[in-house]
């Protein structure tokens, strides 16, 4: 846990946990793709697998790992406002029909209001439902929420008390298999709002930007390779279903829904766009309203968040989220 | 003086008795003071200040959202749940451990399961739970009730048949039924033990409250470690440990002063 | 009544016979001491009778009738322990056998019913030589007391027979010749036959009508399994003793009176209390 | 006959045995089979061919990724970290136990600690766990080590104070000291009853390898439990908890032989 | 020389006194039964001789040196129970005295140390009468056998004070007998001097060469905290008896022998088991 430490540093612990958007680490990591990356560098890349996703964040923001798998929001929630310095690496895809509010017997979002809503609370869900009661011009006193572990999602659904969840893959797609479960709204209505990413400690890839490099590399090698049409590509996608306890069939679905940017330029486009400033907006006046910036936080502006161009979103004087594009443009550039 | 027959006097055993207390909370305190050095807004050890905040917060302070006094309403979501799930589970095994120990049929046909029984994870079967219970508070007590009572009515049912059997066959002489010996022989010599028996049970009995609360739920001291747990909150963690820590030690001892006072006998038989 | 009549008696335990060919005939209100070596099956013998356990061969008859194949509240036991109930006082001990008797499903007296049996049972409290001690429970009194109250708490239920399974073995000897001197009282007055286990020949010859003697005729090891013990000697007492007819001589009192003694610590022994 | 009197024989006792476990298995084949003529999809209760496949596919089939057969891969994962667990636990307690028993300053010293250590939830404490021992092998083994121990070492050391108080004097007669009556005296008549408290504590030490599992891990039984159910893949997760109750009542009755051939002493004094 | 002095010892548990003013002299090779009532305090005085507890006020010198503070190896003891290690066969259990002496680490012995104490264990088994049980453990024994075992545990460590509380009160009369003869003989022929605790006046009168008894003068309830026990009498059995010169009395069999009556199932029990 050496944030300050400017020594040479070549080994690096990177964490991720099972989501489909994440998948590709643990392949890289078992295909060699990663050793390949890191022996360029002369490093050393060790990649650790998380069953549970809050664990492997919570690791991360106490100085167990270099680097993580989460979402923008818990990013700006979680390792920023528990002051860790972090940089989004690389911007690997946003939930494009990923997350999803689910309600039984009831086809319109309307009816959701007045109804126990299950979801984890404080995630992702948890946003999507506050942007899909904002659309209704409701808000999240019209309902009311129930934390429900992610694990244990698809059979409290199957129960008769609850009538109305929000969730994400591969939990979405295993509800909506039960006839009377109806998907009213989704992360496609509010696109690019949630975005998964892969960060690192701010100070690590400032003293050993070859890491970052290192890891641009090994997400495009391996995201070139799993969207490819061929034996290969599907082989990887295979695998990467297995991993994730479903097969090919449900893997290709869940991928479906999430836009992945597997080529570097769009990456870097989605990240220099204007959209990605109103999008952090959102996340965190909601994350302040919840009072997740800290305790003490008098407004939405107590932490920093900079954009690739420099400009800074709240407290310049307390940068700990950082978007930048050096990595997926160096990938793009073929500069790696 | 061979070490084992060295004895401290009173002082020296309160001493004694306190120092690991004082050394895990100065190595604490070390460890806290050395990461918030690094990282003034560490989260894993937050200071003493930190704590005294959140509790101060936590207990003393209504919460902004609902207006209650979180740890007071979730102390009383989780002690009802608690208390609950021990109670049926108590009642339960008394009348299915009394039934083993007593009746040979009976103890034929269930010893043998309640024994799997009780090496199943319960964990593992929650989706069943909760399809069958729902999500709401039964399942919770469920949970603990299936996590706790196979090893109670194990442990009853042995206490059972350890009853010298002389005694059942002196109360046969005396004109005793079956169902009479099990209401004035068997059962008010079980009774001691299945306070015991609950006391044994009260750290799996908060493990299955927590893990149940950690699933679904919108109050009680195991939601809210989970629920803050998402954002490394160590410094309402921490406090929330100690006083489900303390809160079993406390029940632990009044248990056993309530078996002393009920139960005079069984005090007097130990010694 | 109380007749017993025990006819070609064999019990085996799997392969091992315990006990081969036992013919008896108890009188009523006799008072038959059961001796012999350890293990040659004199509890199982007692525990038959009890009805706790059934003979592999032959019969048993209680007043002619067989015997019932469970105890009951004709058959009164003491053991040499367990056989008192250590979550009762001495008061609930001895009533506990008038509950059970006299209310079926709640097993316990209330009011009138409730007074007049404490009256019954405080009488044999205190015929025992337990009366001050009601309210105690039994892990505060000594062995010779606690023996007492089962002692007590089987003669309320008036059974037709006693049977003692070494009842004063574990007791020391000052306090085992007192405890004779009740025993002898109590079944002068009380109408029962009693069968009584004993390691102590003096004990045998102090107390019973009649000493009968188990032994197992052939003992080599390598025969124990194969032949069970019966009965080899049956002696009765000279000068005859009778029920209700005061004996002339007292029960022996353990040995020479040697010092103004030492005393038992214990309330109810009896003021004469010296060896 | 009153019913405590009536006993089963042979054959009837076997029968009665095994009612329950068929009824529970006719139950469940019912339940199942409503709920597929409902919907043929349902997930919650797979038939018995569903099972099969599974079973079959995860015990026979090599997996797409790895290669390995995962049933006996996940197995082996488990039961390595379990019997580390374990074994770490036993030692520990062991040592301490005996320690706390036998020694008046280190009882003094260490008991209350120990019985206020036994009443903390380990789940709550997770992520400290995981940053002081990190991600590996290491944190599952001690996170059953902190769930499983302190109960043992309170067993033990009750066990070692319950020693008759005659039989040390005695060895102390024998001119033995403190560590030779340790060695020659305390120990060899703890170790019987330290078997029977890994055995009571076989349950708990499951229930916390599947909590470490279901965290970060990629592999064993508890992992693969809680990665299925995601999709509540019921097919996978009915057999290998199956699997862990048959695993563990194995070991519990293997545990037992041990002890008996081992210190036969100790099976005599039971009668 | 082995002689124990104890000089104006008191004794008490918080406020209550429990002996009071104890003084008494035993002389080398002595054999002193102690009696009295019981909880008069005779188990404490045991206790104090052996080291386990102190006294009040007060000295005990053991042949003029003040006694240890703890147990040890110059004086043996046995209790009435618990006396013998369960999970030590009878000749680990003899051994161990050995064995625990000799190896200051490991407390077990190898090679041609072992085999030499192997053979002064099994001489000493055979002495009190155990020959062949020696693989047995103590829960395969009788109470008596394991009494014998108990005494030939402690008489390895030849002690020169051998303690004994009531070692033979658990067990029937005819096994206690047949220890009683043993005891004798290995008074005699060991160089020890022996008290021992017990309630049996037979026994005390049977063994020893002086009956020692304890009371409490003053008994009332009232005054029992605030008064402890002490020696109230104090006699020397005539014709004195002494250590290795044989008695012409053998030891009182406790009582007359009535019937060639019931042997112990008890396979080292000595032949002439006749009481
Ligand atoms: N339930 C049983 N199953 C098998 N064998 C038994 C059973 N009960 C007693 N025995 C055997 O029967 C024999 C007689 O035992 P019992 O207890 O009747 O002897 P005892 O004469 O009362 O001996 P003691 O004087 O030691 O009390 C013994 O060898 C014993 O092992
Ligand atoms: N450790 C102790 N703490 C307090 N009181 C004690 C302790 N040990 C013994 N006593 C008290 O000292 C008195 C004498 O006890 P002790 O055991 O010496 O009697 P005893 O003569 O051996 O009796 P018994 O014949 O029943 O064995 C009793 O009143 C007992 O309650
Ligand atoms: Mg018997
Ligand atoms: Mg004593």
């Amino acid at each position: 846990t050496s944030n300050a430490v400017a020594a040479p540093k070549t080994d690096f612990k990177v964490a991720w946990s099972i989501y489909v958007g994440w998948m590709p680490w643990g392949y890289a990591s078992d295909n060699g793709i990663v050793k390949k990356w890191a022996d360029k560098y002369g490093l050393t890349i060790e990649v650790t697998q998380f069953n549970d996703y809050v664990e492997s964040m919570n690791q991360y923001t106490a100085g167990a790992f270099d680097a993580v798998t989460l979402t923008n929001m818990d990013g700006l929630s979680i390792p920023a406002a528990g002051g860790v310095d972090t940089t989004a690496v690389i911007v690997g895809d946003f939930s494009n029909g990923n997350d999803a509010v689910i309600l039984k017997d009831k086809a319109s979002l309307a009816d959701v209001k007045g109804q126990n809503v299950n979801l984890v609370e404080f995630s992702v869900s948890h946003y999507l439902l506050a942007r899909a009661l904002e659309s209704l011009k409701l808000s999240e006193k019209d309902v009311k929420v129930i934390n429900t572990s992610d694990a244990d999602m698809v059979s409290a659904y199957k129960t008769k008390d609850v009538s109305a969840v929000v969730t994400w893959n591969p939990l979405v797609a295993t509800i909506l298999e039960d006839p009377t479960a109806k998907k009213v709204f989704d992360s496609s209505q509010i696109p690019g709002e949630i975005i998964d990413l892969m960060v690192a400690n701010t100070d690590v890839l400032k003293d050993n930007p070859n890491f970052g490099k290192a890891l641009a590399g090994i997400w495009y090698e391996t995201a070139a390779l799993m969207t490819a049409d061929t034996d290969e590509g599907k082989a990887a996608r295979e695998a990467m279903g297995s991993a994730s306890g479903t097969d090919l069939k449900g893997f290709e679905a869940q991928l479906a829904a999430t836009k992945l940017f597997d080529k570097p330029a769009d990456a870097v486009a989605f990240t220099a766009s204007p959209s990605l400033p109103k999008t952090m907006d959102l996340v965190r006046n909601f994350l302040f309203e919840k009072g997740l910036l800290g305790s003490g936080a008098a407004s939405a502006d107590v932490i920093g968040i900079e954009m690739p161009d420099g400009k800074v979103l709240g407290d310049s004087g307390n940068v700990k989220l950082r978007f930048t594009d050096t990595y997926m443009k160096a990938a793009a550039d073929g500069s790696l | 003086m061979r070490w084992i027959n060295t004895r401290p006097n009173r002082g020296a055993q309160l001493a004694l008795m306190l120092l690991p207390f004082v050394l895990l909370v100065a190595a604490y305190a070390a460890g806290s003071a050395a990461r918030l050095a690094e990282n003034a807004n560490d989260k894993l050890l937050p200071g003493l200040t930190g704590f005294a905040d959140a509790v101060n917060r936590l207990a003393f302070l209504p919460d902004a959202r609902t207006g209650d006094y979180l740890l007071w309403s979730d102390t009383a979501a989780s002690l009802i749940r608690l208390f609950a799930g021990l109670g049926i589970s108590t009642v339960t095994a008394l009348l299915i451990g009394m039934a083993i120990g007593m009746l040979p049929y009976l103890r034929a046909l269930l010893a043998p399961f309640v024994a799997a029984v009780s090496m199943v994870p319960p964990l593992a079967l929650l989706p069943i739970l909760f399809i069958v219970m729902g999500l709401g508070e039964a399942s919770k007590i469920a949970l603990i009730t299936i996590g706790v009572a196979p090893t109670m009515i194990r442990d009853l049912a042995l206490k059972a048949l350890e009853l010298p059997r002389e005694q059942i066959v002196k109360a046969e002489t005396l004109g005793g039924s079956s169902w009479q010996i099990a209401l004035r022989v068997v059962l008010p010599q079980i009774l001691p033990r299945l306070v015991t028996c609950v006391r044994l049970q009260l750290g799996p009995a908060w493990l299955f409250l927590i893990a149940a609360e950690a699933i679904s739920s919108d109050s009680g001291l195991g939601y809210r470690i989970f629920l803050v747990r998402r954002y490394l909150s160590m410094d309402v963690i921490f406090p929330y440990v100690v006083w489900i820590t303390l809160l079993a030690v406390l029940t632990n001892f009044v248990l056993d002063r309530i078996r002393i006072a009920v139960f005079p006998w069984s005090e007097l038989e130990k010694q | 009544m109380s007749e017993l009549i025990i006819d070609s008696v064999w019990k085996e335990y799997g392969d091992q016979i315990v006990l081969e060919n036992v013919s008896l005939t108890v009188a009523s209100r006799a008072f038959v001491a059961l001796v012999g070596p350890s293990g040659c099956g004199k509890s199982t013998f007692l525990r038959m009778l009890l009805g706790q356990e059934r003979p592999t061969r032959g019969t048993i008859l209680l007043d002619g009738e067989p015997l019932p194949a469970e105890p009951g509240p004709d058959r009164g036991v003491v053991f040499q322990r367990y056989s008192v109930f250590p979550h009762l006082t001495v008061l609930g001990n001895v009533l506990l056998g008038k509950e059970l008797m006299a209310s079926k499903f709640k097993a316990r007296l209330f009011g009138q019913a409730r007074r007049s049996a404490i009256d019954e049972a405080r009488q044999l409290i205190t015929e025992v030589g337990l009366s001050g001690a009601e309210t105690k429970y039994p892990a505060q009194l000594s062995g010779g007391m606690q023996q007492r109250l089962a002692l007590a708490q089987a003669l309320i239920m008036k059974p037709k027979v006693l049977l003692l399974d070494e009842p004063f073995g574990a007791l020391d000897p000052g306090i085992r010749a007192e405890i004779h001197t009740l025993m002898k009282r109590l079944w002068n007055e009380t109408r029962m036959t009693v069968v009584m286990v004993t390691h102590d020949m003096r004990e045998a010859f102090t107390l019973a009508t009649r000493v009968v003697a188990f032994e197992r005729p052939r003992d080599r090891p390598e025969e124990k399994e194969r032949y069970g013990a019966t009965i080899t000697r049956d002696i009765s007492i000279w000068p005859p003793r009778r029920a209700g007819e005061l004996s002339h001589f007292s029960p022996d009192r353990d040995g020479p009176v040697v010092l103004q003694g030492p005393r038992r610590d214990d309330p109810s022994s009896s003021p004469s209390g010296v060896r």
